[in-house]
C-alpha cells in the first residue's frame, strides 16, 4: 500500500502547464446560457487539440489511453486549475462508456471523435415526466419501420438539450412488454425532424435542461445501441458508471474545498470555530473521496453496487461545501456569483442520476444483503 | 394565560390567506422579479387596506400598533404566499421613526403614510446593529429600494436619506438587492443607535414568522405532490424515506412557531432581543431544512424555475441568513443568557 | 395571547419554597439500583405528604385538582430545584390516566393513593421478546378460570420491575383472535406466586428492567382495567398520554439546558463557537419545548397523534443535549457522573414508547395524511 | 502506486480476526471490566506471537516496525472484536521510547520487551500534545494502568514514571482508568516535548483505525439483526428507514477508511500529523453514528448489559472523545492547511 504517484509525475507536470498556459484569461460565462455554451465548445476544441479532452480513451478516438490514475491525476490538475466545467461532460461520461461496452465499431469510429473535439455535444434523454426515479416505467416509443424506428412521445430533465447537437436515451420499442423489458437504446440529431425542443429553467432560471417531443422521428438502424430491447440492459452499464467517480472525479471536490479554505481565510473571523470545523469537514471528506478514488482505481473486480455509496458520498459533500460558503458569505451568500451557481448546481446532485434514497435502497439490498420489501 | 391565537387573530390570518389566494402570488412574484412593480404594489394597498401595515405604526402616530402578535400572524401568510415587496423593511423603518419620534422632521408623515399603505419604505443596515460580534459581512443593499418610497440607512449612529444605486439579483427572484447611494443625514448619536436596535430586532421577528410560513407552504405542496406523484406503481408518499422527510419537516415547523409566538408575546420586555434570536434560529433551520425536504421530494421539477414551489424554495434559503445568520443569533442567544 | 403566569405565581412560590426546605441535602443514589430505589421511595412519600406527588390528581386520590398550567409550573419548579427523578414515574404517568379513563370507582379508590404515596411503585410490563414496536403481536396469555384470569408466558423491559411492586400491562385473553383484538389489560402484585422476575441490566449496568415470566399467575376480576377483550384499546389511551407532555415534561428540559449553560460557562473556551453553538441550540430547543407546552395547554381540542411530534422532539433533544454535555468534559466524558448517566438514559428516548421511525410513521400518515403503505 | 492492502496483509488482517473470533473477546471483556486481568493478558500475549506489539517498535530495537499500515490492520480488527487492553498505550509508549533513545537508561530494555509482548505499558498525557488550543481538559488517567508493567506520565517537558492510582470507570466497561501517581522524573526538556508529539500522533492512528473496526462490526451485527428480528410480519430489514439508517452507517465508514490507510501512508512526512487529525474526525464521527444506528435498529435489546453489541456501542462512544475529539483534531486540521 503507498500513494507514490511519481510514476505519473511527468504526466502531471505535463497536464499543469498546459493549463497554466492556455487556460483562458477571465472565466467563461456560465455553460448553462447559450453564450457560455459556445465558449465551452471552443475550449472542448482546444483541449482536444492537446489530446487532453478524452485522455482515458484509446488514441484512434482522440484519447492517450491514460491509465485510470493518470485520468485522475488529470482531473486533479483540470480542477486545481480552475478551468472551465466540461460541456462535453454527458457525452463524455455517460454515452462514451455505453458505447465502449455495447456500441458497434462503426458507431465509435462515426460518434467519438466528434464528441472528442466538441463538434457535436450530446444530451442524455431518459427521464419522463412520469419516469423519474421509475425508469422501467418509460413511455416514450420506438416502432419498428423499414430500416429504422419511428419515435414518439416526450423526454425531459435532458440535461444540455436546451443547445446540444445529439441525444441518446432508451425508448419502449415492445408495447407489450413490461417495465424492463421491450426498451431500445437510441441515438438522434436534435434537429431532426419531428422533434420540438423547449429548453427549461433551472432553480436559477438558467435553461439548464430542455424537454423534447417526438413526433414520428426517425432513426436508422444504424443509430440503435446495442439490441433492439435489450436497452435496459445498456442503459444499467451507463448508470453503473454514472454512480462511480466518473460523474464527479475527486479533483472536483478537492478544489472546491481549497477554494472554501481560500475563502474562509479571506472571510472569516479564525474566531469562529463552528465555520472553522465546516471548513475542515469539507476539507477532509474531499481528501477521503480522493482516497477513495485511488483505492478504486487499485482494484481490478468490478465495484458494482458500491458506487451508490460513491454517488451519496459526492452529492452531500457538494451540498454542504456549497453551503459552508453560502454560510461564509453570510449577506452576501444570496447574490449571483461562482458560489451561488455552484451551490444550485449542487443541489441537483442528491437527485439526479437515481435519487439518493433509491442509492440507499441498492447499497441496503444489494451491498448489506438486506431484504427487498414486497411488492 | 392563553397562549394560542384568539378567534380575532385566527381570522386576520384567515382573511388574509384568502386574499393572497386570489391575488395569484406566484404571478405577481414573477412581475416583480422583472421590474414590473404594479401588481405587487396594487396588493400592498390592499394588504394595507386590511391593516397589516399599519400594525408597528403606534396608534399615536395614526397606527393600530404595536401589534406583535398580529403583526407575524401577518408576516406568516406573507410567507406562505411567497408576496414581494419590502414589508418587513418596511415595518423596520416604522419601528425606526418611532422610536426617533420628533427628532425626525417628517418621522410622523413617514409613519402615517406607511400605515396607511402609500409609503413603501426599505432600510440598509450594513451591520446588524442588535447583534453581537463577529459582525455580519457589510450588507449594503436596501431590499427592493427601487420600489420604495422612502429609502433610510443606518451607519453606525447616523441616520441617513439614500436612494436605490445598483441592483443585484438574489437568488429568490422576488428579492432585488439595490445597494444604495447614501444623502443627507437625517439624525445622528445614541438614540438612532438605539433605535436601530429596536427596528433590527422588528425586521428579525417579522422574518422569523415569514419562514415559518414560507416553510408550512413547503410542506403543504409537498404533501399533496406525495400523494399524487406515482412511481414504481405507488404514490411515492407511501415509501417510508418520503414520509420521514416530511414529518421531520413538519417537527422543525411545529417547534419554530411557538419561538416566533413566544418572542411576539415578549415585546416590550428585557428579554425581547434574545427571544426574537431564538425564534429567528428555529424558524432559519426549519424553514431551510423543509426547503430542502421540498426539493428531494419533488425531484427534478423542484429544481425548475418555472415550477412554483421553487419560488418559496429560493425565498427559504435566501430569508435563512437575512436579518442575520443562525450562527449569529445563536451568539446573540448566549451572549444575553450568559452575559458573554 | 399572553405568557401572562401571573395567576399561577403562589403556586409556584408555595411549591419553590417547599422545594427549598424539604430537598435532600446531597443528591439520592440512582433510583436504578436498590438502595436508590428505597430512597426515591421515601421521598414520594414526603411528597405526597405536601400534596405535591401527582397534583393534578382529584383531591379524594392524594392530588390538588391543578390545571395543566399548574402542572407546568409544578415541574419547571420541580426540576429546577434540581429535585430527585419520580420512582413512581410508570404509575402515575402511564397507568393513573389509563385507570381515570377506564377504571372503576373501586380501583380508583383503592390503586391511586398508595400510588400517589409511594408506598406502592407500579411498572409497566407491556414488551415482550417478540413484541416491541409491533406491541399488537403479544403472546402472553390471559385464559379465563372462575373469578378471574390466569396469566402465563413472558413479559420483558418492565423498568424499574426489578424493585417495583406491582405491574400493569396488555395480555391475550382469546387466542384465537388476532393482533389488536382479543386483549385484556390486567394489574397483578410482583411478588404473586407464579411470577419469576429477572432484572436486566441497562446499558451503563444499573437494573433499570426486568424480564417477566409467568407460570399460571392468578388475577382476579376486580384487576382487569376496562372490558375484557377490550386491551388494546385501554392500551392506546396510555400511549396517547405516554407520547404528549406527560413522561417528560418541559420543566425537565429547561432545567437541564440552565445546567448545560452552567457546565459551559464552568468548562468551555467562550472561544469556542462550535460548542457555543450546540448549547444555543439546546436552550433554543427546551425553550421551545416549553412554549409548546403552554400552547397545549392552551387548546380544548384533543391533540391526539400529534403527541407523536412532541416524542421525536423531546427524545431527540434529550440526546444532542447530553452529547453536547459529553463533548463540554471532553476526556471526562466516558467516566461515570449525572451527565453520563443523563446521556445513558436518554438514549433510550428514540425507541421505547414507541420508536421514532414508528412515531414518524404516524405522523406521516395521521397528521399529514400521506397514504399507509399497502400490506 | 497501488492504495489497497497487498495480499499479505489482508492475511495478517484474517489471521488476527481468526484469533480473535476463537478467543471469545466479550466474556475477556467482561472479565477485564472486573478486574480479572488474566484472560486479557493471555490474549495480549497470543496476539504478540502474531507481531502485533512489534509493529510500533522499529527493527533496530528488537521489533518490526516501524509499520504503520500493518499497524492500522492490527487496531482495526482489535476494534473489531473489542479487544481489551492499552494497546494503543502501548505503541504510543514505544514511539515514544523510540524517539527518546539513549536519553533513557531503560528505554531498549522497555521497548524489547513490548515488541515480545512481556511489557504492557500505559501512559498519561494530561494534554495532548500534539493538538493546538483549546485545550482539551485535563485526563490524569492512564488506560488501564493497573494491568500495565510499565506506566509513564508525560508532564509538559517532563517524562515521569508514574503508579496506578483510584480506578475510575468508564461508560465501556473494558476502559478502566486509574488516575496515575507521579515518580521519579525519567527525562526532560524539547525532546521529551517532540517524542510526546510522536506518540500522540501514533495513539491517534491506532485509535482512528480502532474506531472504524469497531463500526464495522456494529454495522455487521446490525445487518445481521436487521434480516432476523421479524416486527408486523416482516424482517425490520425489509423497511425502508431501517435499510436508510445502515446504508448511512457504510457510507461514513467506507469513507474514513481510506483515511485512515492515507495516514498511515503517510507515516514519516510532514503531513502526518494532519492526516492522523483527519483520520480521528472521520473514523469518530463514522463509528459514533454506526453505534447509534445500532442501538436504534436493535431496540431495547441493544440497550442492555448483557447483549454483546452494547460492548461496542459503549467503546465507540468512549473512543469518539479519547486521543482528542473530533473538534479538536478538526482544529488542528485546519491550523496545518491555513497556519492559523
Amino acid at each position: 500500500m503507498d500513494l507514490d504517484l511519481s510514476s505519473v509525475a511527468p504526466f502531471r507536470a505535463e497536464v499543469r502547464e498546459w493549463l497554466r498556459t492556455h487556460l483562458p484569461a477571465a472565466p467563461l460565462p456560465s455553460l448553462e446560457i447559450e453564450e457560455g455554451f459556445a465558449a465551452h465548445r471552443a475550449w472542448e476544441r482546444e483541449l482536444y487539440g492537446a489530446r487532453l479532452s478524452v485522455v482515458s480513451w484509446p488514441e484512434e478516438y482522440g484519447g492517450r489511453a491514460a491509465t485510470p490514475l493518470e485520468w485522475l491525476v488529470f482531473e486533479e490538475e483540470y480542477y486545481a486549475a480552475g478551468a472551465p466545467g466540461r460541456v462535453s461532460q454527458n457525452g463524455i461520461n455517460l454515452l462514451a462508456p455505453t458505447l465502449f461496452q455495447h456500441g458497434t465499431p462503426e458507431q465509435l469510429a462515426r460518434v467519438l471523435p466528434s464528441m472528442a473535439s466538441g463538434e457535436v455535444i450530446w444530451a442524455q434523454a431518459w427521464s419522463e415526466p412520469g419516469a423519474g426515479s421509475d425508469l422501467a416505467s418509460l413511455r416514450a416509443t420506438a416502432t419498428r419501420v423499414d430500416g429504422g424506428w419511428l419515435l414518439n412521445g416526450q423526454k425531459t430533465w435532458s440535461s444540455r438539450a436546451a443547445f446540444a447537437d445529439w441525444g441518446f436515451g432508451p425508448f419502449r420499442s415492445d408495447p407489450e412488454a413490461q417495465r424492463h423489458r421491450g426498451l431500445t437504446y437510441l441515438m438522434f440529431p436534435l434537429d431532426a425532424e419531428g422533434i420540438t425542443r423547449r429548453p427549461i429553467g433551472r432553480i436559477d432560471g438558467k435553461p439548464a435542461f430542455a424537454e423534447l417531443f417526438f413526433d414520428d422521428v426517425f432513426v436508422p438502424d444504424r443509430d440503435v445501441i446495442g439490441e433492439p430491447g435489450a436497452g435496459w440492459k445498456v442503459a444499467m452499464s451507463t448508470t453503473g458508471n454514472e454512480r462511480g467517480l466518473t460523474l464527479r472525479s475527486p479533483g472536483r471536490f478537492l478544489a472546491a474545498a481549497d477554494r472554501l479554505l481560500d475563502l474562509w481565510r479571506e472571510r472569516a473571523d479564525p474566531a469562529d470555530t463552528a465555520l472553522r470545523d465546516r471548513v475542515a469537514d469539507a476539507w477532509i471528506k474531499a481528501r477521503a473521496y480522493r482516497l477513495k478514488g485511488y483505492e478504486t482505481v487499485s482494484r481490478t473486480d468490478d465495484i458494482g453496487a458500491e458506487s451508490s455509496i460513491n454517488k451519496i458520498f459526492w452529492s452531500e459533500l457538494d451540498v454542504t461545501l456549497h453551503e459552508t460558503a453560502l454560510d461564509l458569505l453570510g449577506p452576501d451568500g444570496e447574490l449571483e456569483g461562482d458560489w451561488l451557481e455552484g451551490y444550485v448546481f449542487s443541489l441537483a446532485g442528491p437527485i439526479y442520476a437515481g435519487t439518493n434514497e433509491i442509492q440507499r435502497n441498492v447499497i441496503a439490498e444489494r451491498v448489506l444483503g438486506l431484504p427487498r420489501a414486497g411488492r | 394565560m392563553k397562549f394560542i391565537l384568539d378567534a380575532e387573530q385566527r381570522l386576520f390570518g384567515e382573511t388574509l390567506d384568502k386574499i393572497l389566494t386570489e391575488a395569484d402570488t406566484p404571478s405577481v412574484i414573477r412581475g416583480w422579479a422583472a421590474g414590473a412593480h404594479q401588481p405587487g404594489l396594487a396588493l400592498w394597498r390592499s394588504l394595507a387596506a386590511t391593516g397589516v401595515l399599519a400594525l408597528a405604526v403606534p396608534e399615536s402616530a395614526g397606527g393600530a400598533g404595536p401589534l406583535p402578535v398580529e403583526l407575524v400572524t401577518a408576516f406568516h401568510e406573507l410567507g406562505r404566499h411567497a408576496v414581494p415587496g419590502p414589508y418587513t423593511e418596511t415595518v423596520a423603518v416604522a419601528t425606526l421613526l418611532h422610536r426617533l419620534g420628533d427628532e425626525l422632521e417628517r418621522g410622523s408623515e413617514w409613519l402615517e403614510g406607511i400605515a396607511e399603505g402609500r409609503v413603501v419604505a426599505s432600510l440598509a443596515l450594513p451591520a446588524l446593529p442588535a447583534l453581537p460580534a463577529p459582525p455580519q459581512a457589510a450588507a449594503p443593499y436596501a431590499l427592493d429600494a427601487d420600489a420604495a418610497d422612502l429609502v433610510l440607512l443606518v451607519d453606525g449612529d447616523e441616520l441617513r436619506a439614500a436612494a436605490a444605486g445598483e441592483v443585484r439579483a438574489s437568488l429568490d427572484p422576488a428579492r432585488r438587492l439595490p445597494s444604495v447611494v447614501a444623502g443627507d443625514v437625517l439624525a445622528a448619536g445614541p438614540s438612532v443607535a438605539a433605535a436601530a436596535r429596536a427596528a433590527c430586532d422588528m425586521g428579525v421577528l417579522a422574518t422569523a414568522a415569514q419562514l415559518v410560513g414560507v416553510g408550512r407552504r413547503l410542506l403543504e405542496v409537498s404533501v399533496d405532490y406525495a400523494k399524487a406523484r406515482q412511481q414504481f406503481g405507488r404514490p411515492i408518499g407511501e415509501f417510508q424515506a418520503v414520509k420521514h422527510h416530511l414529518a421531520d419537516a413538519l417537527v422543525g415547523l411545529e417547534y419554530a412557531r411557538p419561538l416566533v409566538h413566544g418572542a411576539a408575546v415578549s415585546y416590550g420586555s428585557p428579554d425581547f432581543g434574545r427571544d426574537v434570536s431564538a425564534a429567528k434560529v428555529a424558524a432559519s433551520e426549519a424553514a431551510y431544512a423543509a426547503a430542502k425536504i421540498a426539493l428531494q421530494v419533488h425531484g427534478a421539477i423542484g429544481y425548475t424555475d418555472e415550477y412554483d414551489p421553487s419560488l418559496w424554495i429560493r425565498k427559504a434559503r435566501a430569508l435563512h441568513s437575512a436579518w442575520g445568520s443562525p450562527a449569529a443569533h445563536r451568539a446573540r442567544v448566549i451572549s444575553a443568557l450568559a452575559g458573554v
